[in-house]
């Protein structure tokens, strides 16, 4: 079984990687802020398998995985009601 | 073959090198942050992943970064609040 | 390979195949809008598969639990991310992209 | 089996599942009660303080079934969309309104948060009744689907409604 | 597992150097967030679950948030001139240089020799009043790099507010329905998880630091959501909760002077000691960190 979820979790490891570069590409800001909700779902599955995979630390991986999905939306939500307003969108460069 | 603690200890040097040329070439303020932090967290890799190459975690370290991630995140605090008031006069320009 | 673990290994594995299809609409869907549903849809499904999958060979009932516990928090974060992105989105006039 | 959500309702409601979280969290560990009494009671205090009770009722048995009903429909969701992502020519994505019958705060918010999550709907922003919804197939019949989730949650909170 | 590192370890570069390289003020600092998160994924491969616990709060939770807060403020600002493109070269080349020497001496440090630190911290746990070897370290055989770091944390806290200057708190706030109702259920579990967090500290990851970092990630989503408003001066009672935390450890070391050395703890109580201590810390922690976010969000958006 730690095959299956080592596995797992590098197959996870490469969605996550191609959808980040995707959403950071863009085109618009709004792309940029789905990283935000890629991490809250692939990165704590990623999370839960590497907890399963080895076994020290197991319990400990969990808890990480449950702050990151509470904490995750932070990220998002401090986007779109802060950084990303269309009064303050003029391009730098 | 190298062990993945000391993988993540050569990615903590490039981390660090990336920052300190960072630091050094970006005139922005909010780049300099960044790259304050990013060489911070270089540090932080070499430090545990150094002591961890035999394989075993090592607590010593550990405690060393928790306090080093609560520290840098008050300097960034602070560095971001004087990058405001200098970007105040412009804006009143 | 006992009953159990033939499920949860068969979880875990549609679990995998609903982030691959998360990852493929992120990649081929036309907007923001339809990137979303790629997101908050196949992505949460596929965490849900591989936590029913870990929650079946986890070491006690109270592990098993927070396995289980899990799935609402991502469920509410990602709704109200993904409510504040579309929202945002639309306040700042990026349209829809729609096919007759 | 329906119970008030009145002051002392909502206060026990919220304790149990603040309880139960606990215990989840500290995996049954007997000494975690301590800590874990004067944690529960910050969040229930934090609670009350954020979202006071409104007097809101709920049916369990309801409730299951919206579970049951939520858990089906988001595997319809997933796969829906998984299949769209392997043909994307066959989406007819666009914007549409609907108007929703379900009364102002709690039972709109989660509405909106299940719509969220179901197939083929993301919910975008609330105008007065208007709901406008950006759905991945406009020949869906995107009206009855909402109505069918509201009608669910009207029975889970016991809103009795004139439409 | 080694695919997984090496994979992570490339996505680790990556998003650090497009944070550092990309034109676009915003686009940079969402780099860098995910830089944070795939951070904490290396941590947990450290086998360091106490840090990743951190950085998953801090790095996601505060970090990300304050930088967010403050591109508002930056975005305006007309890019400076660039370093010259001689200067350029040469630091480029210095660095390369630099990273060259790293790597020669990180692989020539010799290898084999017994590391006693971990054993000697394995041997002493028993006697710290906890099992978890990363919370002894902090609190009892290094509890003065704890109480410095905490004071550290609050200095910082008094010059931001001291720099800070006037700012306007009462900005317009969200008014985002959704985004209320998420962080109104989602702010008690984080107080609940945090209370987790701090008892879970004393036998495997988890403590004072990330308890802390909870408390106030709770807080700054209920600003973002517009149930908190942004601090322009600390109230007495808040005061009394950022002092008293340190104060507490303070009086705790004192007390136990008469072992010998300041912050020796007396073996059979040193776990209650510990969690006392630990839950001063968490509060006082928490509403510092909190404060950090709260204080600059409030700071001059009088444009």
């Amino acid at each position: 079984m730690t095959v299956l979820s080592g596995s797992l979790a590098v197959f996870l490891l490469v969605n996550l990687v191609v959808a980040l570069i995707c959403a950071v590409r863009g085109p618009t800001d709004a792309d940029r802020m789905l990283a935000a909700l890629l991490f809250g779902t692939t990165g704590v599955a990623i999370l839960l398998l590497l907890a399963h995979t080895y076994t020290p630390a197991r319990g400990g991986i969990v808890d990480v995985a449950l702050v990151l999905a509470l904490l995750a939306a932070i990220a998002g939500i401090a986007f779109a009601e802060r950084a990303w307003r269309q009064e303050t969108r003029d391009d730098d460069a | 073959m190298i062990s993945s603690a000391l993988l993540y200890a050569l990615v903590g040097c490039a981390l660090f090198v990336a920052g300190v040329a960072g630091v050094l070439l970006a005139p922005h303020p909010l780049r300099r942050i960044l790259a304050f932090n990013v060489m911070g967290n270089g540090a932080f890799l070499v430090l545990v992943g150094l002591a961890q190459r035999a394989g075993f975690p090592d607590p010593v370290p550990q405690a060393m970064v928790l306090t080093g991630i609560v520290v840098a995140v008050a300097a960034t605090a602070l560095a971001l609040a004087l990058a405001r008031r200098l970007a105040e006069p412009e804006d009143e320009q | 390979m006992t009953m159990l673990e033939w499920t949860s290994a068969a979880l875990l594995v549609a679990g995998g195949a609903f982030f691959l299809a998360g990852t493929l609409g992120l990649l081929r869907f036309p907007d923001v809008y339809s990137r979303l549903h790629a997101l908050t849809k196949a992505d949460n499904l596929g965490l849900g598969f591989i936590l029913a999958g870990l929650a079946l060979q986890a070491d006690s009932v109270a592990a098993a639990l927070k396995f289980v516990l899990i799935w609402p928090l991502v469920l509410a974060a990602s709704a109200a991310v993904s409510h504040a992105i579309a929202r945002r989105a639309r306040q700042n006039g990026i349209r829809p992209i729609q096919r007759p | 089996m329906k119970f008030d959500r009145s002051r002392l309702s909502a206060l026990l409601f919220r304790g149990s599942v603040f309880t139960i979280v606990w215990w989840i969290l500290a995996e049954g560990h007997p000494a975690s009660w301590g800590v874990g009494a004067v944690s529960i009671s910050g969040a229930l205090a934090a609670s009350l303080l954020l979202a006071p009770p409104s007097g809101t009722r709920f049916s369990f048995i309801a409730g299951l079934r919206f579970g049951a009903f939520f858990l089906l429909e988001s595997i319809r969701g997933g796969s829906q969309v998984a299949l769209a992502a392997l043909a994307p020519g066959r989406l007819r994505p666009g914007l549409t309104s609907v108007v929703i019958g379900l009364p102002d705060g709690l039972p709109r918010v989660l509405l909106m948060n299940t719509l969220n999550l179901l197939p083929g709907t993301v919910s975008i922003q609330l105008e007065g009744d208007t709901l406008w919804l950006h759905v991945l197939d406009r020949r869906q019949a995107i009206e009855r689907e909402v109505a069918i989730v509201e009608t669910h949650l009207a029975r889970m909170l016991l809103i009795e409604r004139s439409t | 597992m080694m695919a997984f590192d090496l994979l992570l370890a490339a996505a680790i570069i990556w998003s650090a150097v497009r944070a550092l390289t990309l034109r676009d003020a915003a686009h940079a600092v969402v780099l860098f967030i995910v830089f944070g998160l795939l951070m904490t994924l290396a941590w947990v491969r450290l086998d360091a679950p106490d840090i990743a616990l951190a950085e998953a709060a801090i790095g996601a939770g505060l970090t990300g948030a304050l930088l967010l807060d403050a591109l508002g403020a930056f975005r305006r600002m007309p890019p400076a001139a660039g370093t010259g493109g001689w200067t350029r070269a040469i630091i480029l080349a210095a660095s390369g240089m630099l990273l060259f020497a790293f790597i020669h001496a990180l692989l020539a440090m010799p290898y084999g020799e017994r590391v006693v630190l971990p054993e000697w911290v394995a041997a002493q746990v028993s006697q710290s009043g906890v099992t978890h070897p990363v919370t002894a370290v902090l609190l009892n055989f290094r509890g003065y790099d704890t109480l410095l770091e905490v004071g550290v944390l609050l200095v910082a806290l008094i010059a931001l507010l001291a720099v800070a200057g006037s700012g306007n708190a009462s900005r317009k706030t969200a008014v985002n329905p959704m985004l209320r109702a998420f962080a109104s259920a989602a702010a008690p579990l984080g107080i609940l998880a945090a209370g987790y967090l701090l008892w879970a500290g004393a036998h495997r990851p988890g403590g004072a630091f990330q308890a802390g970092a909870m408390v106030a990630a709770a807080a700054v989503l209920l600003h973002l959501s517009g149930r908190l408003p942004a601090w322009v001066a600390p109230g007495r009672l808040l005061r009394a909760g950022l002092a008293g935390g340190l104060l507490f450890f303070l009086a705790a070391g004192l007390f136990m002077t008469d072992a010998g050395a300041y912050l020796t703890y007396p073996p059979p109580s040193a776990g209650s000691w510990i969690l006392a201590i630990e839950t001063g810390l968490t509060i006082s922690l928490g509403l510092a960190l909190a404060g950090l976010f709260l204080v600059l969000a409030g700071q001059g958006r009088a444009q």
